[in-house]
């Protein structure tokens, strides 16, 4: 198997898996029944694309596990979404703020990830590029409101931002995996990446008035597997019904 | 004069009723009509809401990837539905708000069936195959309501309904045909919700007191217990054919009627219930009043943007 | 197996086993640090009574399964403790009067089952009671704290009795299990365990100028295995060392 | 006269010291001695009250009865040693509730490797063993402490230190002869924490601002490089012993001294980490800070109801 390619779309599939499980948490008790929508929606989305890109790492590994126990049948050392995704909703402008980070990223490498040499790669990224742009516009008009909004919405607003931008560094993070996989053309250089990201954080929080965090140093961990104390709970829910009861099909 | 000018628009009225041609929004109406109406679909939208609670407890709990898909597929539709039904009261001059702070408050009610707790996966399957399929059961006639905007919210509704049905059912089907754990899983929650299913039509005719003035205004279209039955007789036997019990000592198959006979339901259960006493009620309520006062700060955030740009805007154009 | 005396093990086991993991979720977050101790010691006392009646349930099973097998590897409807003790901490005062209306009951039944024909209940009894009774002292003393503190405190220890108050009339839960086993005197009968609840319960709230709730509609089921929506996610934690790592020795 | 009168109580002072008699808490003591001591004590007692974070975070997932119970009366004792140290402190003139904000002010520090996740069971096991072990290491001098109060404390803190310290050992020790997923989590949890806890005893000497004054005030009794190199001889025999390795590629036994050698120790993450970025730091004290908060109306509320009992044992008594 391509190991390499293998742990790419753990990476891309973890991310998508755990921020889709972090949005659904709030089924039922978003602040506005449109909101509430929005958000099972983007989740749903999110569990859509991790569904697809485990069942290629499946076939990429070719060991015999699915996407379900690629998904929910690993320990927790191997997961590989970055930890900005695994953080708490705790409130609105936490989790719309977290949402936007995450989708300004995701945003710019699926299109770019659209010309992989990898065509399946590049047919995922192309099927989910859209739900992205649609994503990260929503993000962006709630981290607008929010941030110019009321004082105590641009408050809330700039906490989140304050707090969660030490894990932004990350989204960035690459190493011999990506070397490798860029040398084939399978995946793109972040370089540009985090251009068009750091242009797109910068453009929404100056109009949402917000400030942005002078760089400090940057959390990372969950790309090689070292998370926060966060995924150990997500993942005692995510995996209860496949770890209480092994090896059955639902 | 006045009177006999009601009197006339009242007849004239039940006369489209009569003759099925859907009163409109702004179309004359008896106030017993629009509140019955107003009553009536806030309380299923209410429903809609409230019910995504108990299948929202199982997302982040779902087993596979396609189901968690599925459930949040399935949950966001009820919020949709919550949403439509919330604007068909609104067409008869309901406020959504008030209509939620009577949901809060305890005024208004919702479908009792939600005060149940959802203690394994498998009730996800019985909550899509009894209470969708009781549900359906209850709206399709509402489709052909009186009401022009129900009716067209219903078509919708329904059709959505019967593909949560199908997806219960298929789930039910899966863990009946699986280990034994999971059959057990299945037939427990069968056992929990038949009954709470049952009572999901209403009290008994001869207790329900809206019934006959709403079939004359066709706002219901079949009574109580006509609709239980049809539940009873479609169900049962789908139960069997997947290998589970319905749990009621007493039913049987009338070979003369060609109906299923069945146990006597616990009325004192389902008015205590009713009552706020059902062991969700608080949790349900308190969860939906939370939602919303935590989520004040967002709904004013929202609001003084918008006020903000249509100042701007003002501006702009001046 | 006496499966009569197998299930009754279980009750006391398992309110004991989830009382005290509700409090343990306390640890290093308290109000005060003194209570932080507390609450930790508590917690520590009921595990540790958790652990000796497994034991003993384990030997009256008979089937090879052990005391972390039933503490650990039932599923959800298996467990028998009261729908009080699962009952989310929320804040102080809900946890504070959680426990004092289960210390309540617990030191009557722990008096009485003292006398057990069974000489291992009778043996566990004793070793718990002077523990309880610590217990009880001290919740008995919060509880007249808040109530009797300021009207923010006041208000929400009423709070919390008006909450939990319909869970208590399932302490005294009684089936053919405790027919069979009263009639062998293994256990005593609930009424007068009842009468002294009460007073106490009236003499305590009294004193902390609480009112008591009118007796409505009382809530059950964790007696016969049907528990509330948040016992689910306290077993999801709970487990998750065993389900995910099944069979290894720790 | 004044001036010669403070001299000759310090020199008093020091020869008490150097006479190894215990400095008392109504004794005269230099202030920059007091100081110091405040500093060191409540840095030390912060540290017992943060450090039962990352063990308390595995307490609803320990995975058995027993462990669940050992790590409880862990994190219990810590909470205790905590109390003797604010006592200790308070004994100084330190106020503890004004220590304790501090902490949330972030003016004290308290011990960083308390800023690392636990991340899993094994970090139950490597935390006693090496973290309770290197406090042990850099403690039991302490006990020997010219000021009294802290002495005493120590005492009885590295007794139950000691204690904690053989549980963990016995935790990776079962883990390291467990199925090989325990051994590679507990080889897993020493990669993480051994670095992190060689940080432990401080920057090296030459970098050590305040070590030589204390020595000679016998606060501290031994330099960090001293501290730190005894861990280290004592360690790695026990790592090998249970067959873990340490993550230390220019470790090496040098037969002439006696002594370890190991590799350069990361001091731009340490202080990263003391400044604050370390992976929990915001995390532990804002789990402080919220305990205090939310803990406010609790000591409100005993308070006032102190003050009410005590106002009727006056009426009564009058």
């Amino acid at each position: 198997m391509n190991k390499n390619l293998f742990e790419y779309l753990l990476r891309l599939g973890d991310d998508s898996l755990i921020i889709g499980h972090r949005l659904s948490e709030w089924c039922g008790h978003g602040p506005i029944l449109e909101e509430d929508i929005a958000m099972t929606n983007m989740a749903l989305d999110f569990i859509g694309q991790a569904t697809t890109i485990f069942e290629y790492a499946a076939k990429v590994e070719n060991t015999g596990r699915d996407a379900d126990a690629l998904a929910f049948l690993r320990y927790e050392r191997e997961y590989r979404n970055v930890l900005l995704v695994e953080q708490p909703n705790e409130d609105f402008a936490v989790t719309m703020v977290r949402q936007f980070l995450f989708d300004a990223f995701r945003k710019p490498l699926y299109e770019a990830l659209q010309n992989s040499s990898d065509t399946q790669i590049a047919a995922i990224a192309e099927k989910s590029l859209k739900e992205t742009k649609y994503h990260l516009k929503h993000s962006s008009e709630w981290v607008i409101r929010l941030g110019d909004g009321t004082e105590e919405s641009h408050e809330k607003a700039q906490y989140a931002v304050d707090t969660l931008w030490r894990y932004t560094d990350e989204l960035f993070f690459e190493n011999e995996v990506d070397a490798a996989l860029q040398a084939e053309n399978v995946i793109p250089s972040l370089i540009p990446i985090r251009e068009e990201w750091q242009k797109t954080v910068t453009d929404v929080l100056t109009e949402a008035t917000l400030s942005i965090p002078q760089n400090g140093w940057k959390q990372q961990g969950g790309r090689t597997g070292l998370h926060s104390e966060h995924l150990g709970y997500i993942l005692a829910e995510l995996q209860y019904m496949q770890r209480a009861y092994p090896g059955m099909k639902w | 004069m006045k009177e006999n000018n009601i009197e006339e628009l009242e007849r004239q009225f039940q006369e489209k009723i009569d003759n099925d041609i859907k009163i409109e929004p702004r179309d004359w109406m008896p106030d017993a009509y629009r509140d019955t109406l107003i009553r009536q679909i806030s309380q299923h939208a209410h429903s809609e809401i409230v019910g995504m609670l108990p299948e929202g407890n199982w997302i982040t709990r779902a087993p596979n990837l396609r189901r968690k898909a599925v459930l949040l597929a399935k949950v966001q539709d009820e919020a949709g539905h919550g949403l439509y039904l919330y604007s068909a009261a609104e067409t008869l001059g309901a406020d959504r708000e008030e209509t939620i702070d009577d949901l809060h408050s305890g005024k208004a009610k919702y479908s009792s069936i939600f005060n149940y707790p959802t203690l394994s996966w498998a009730d996800m399957g019985a909550i899509g195959w009894l209470v969708d399929g009781a549900a359906i059961m209850n709206q399709v006639p509402l489709c052909r309501c009186s009401y022009g905007p129900y009716a067209r919210a219903m078509v919708r509704v329904c059709k959505e309904e019967s593909f949560h049905q199908r997806q219960g059912f298929e789930i039910m089907t899966t863990l009946a045909n699986g280990t034994p754990e999971q059959k057990a899983m299945a037939q427990d929650a069968l056992n929990r919700f038949w009954w709470p299913a049952l009572m999901m039509f209403g009290p008994n005719d001869a207790e329900s007191k809206h019934t006959e003035q709403s079939m004359r205004w066709k706002i219901k279209r079949q009574t109580n217990d006509e609709l239980r039955q049809q539940f009873v007789d479609i169900t049962v036997p789908q139960a069997e054919m997947i290998g589970l019990t319905i749990p009621d000592a007493d039913l049987k198959f009338n070979t003369e009627t060609g109906h299923y006979e069945f146990g006597e339901i616990n009325w004192d259960e389902f008015w205590q219930v009713v009552k706020g006493n059902g062991p969700c009620n608080k949790d349900r309520v308190d969860a939906r009043r939370k939602a919303k006062e935590n989520g004040m700060w967002v709904r004013e955030a929202a609001a003084a943007y918008a006020e903000k740009r249509a100042n701007r805007n003002k501006e702009k154009r001046a």
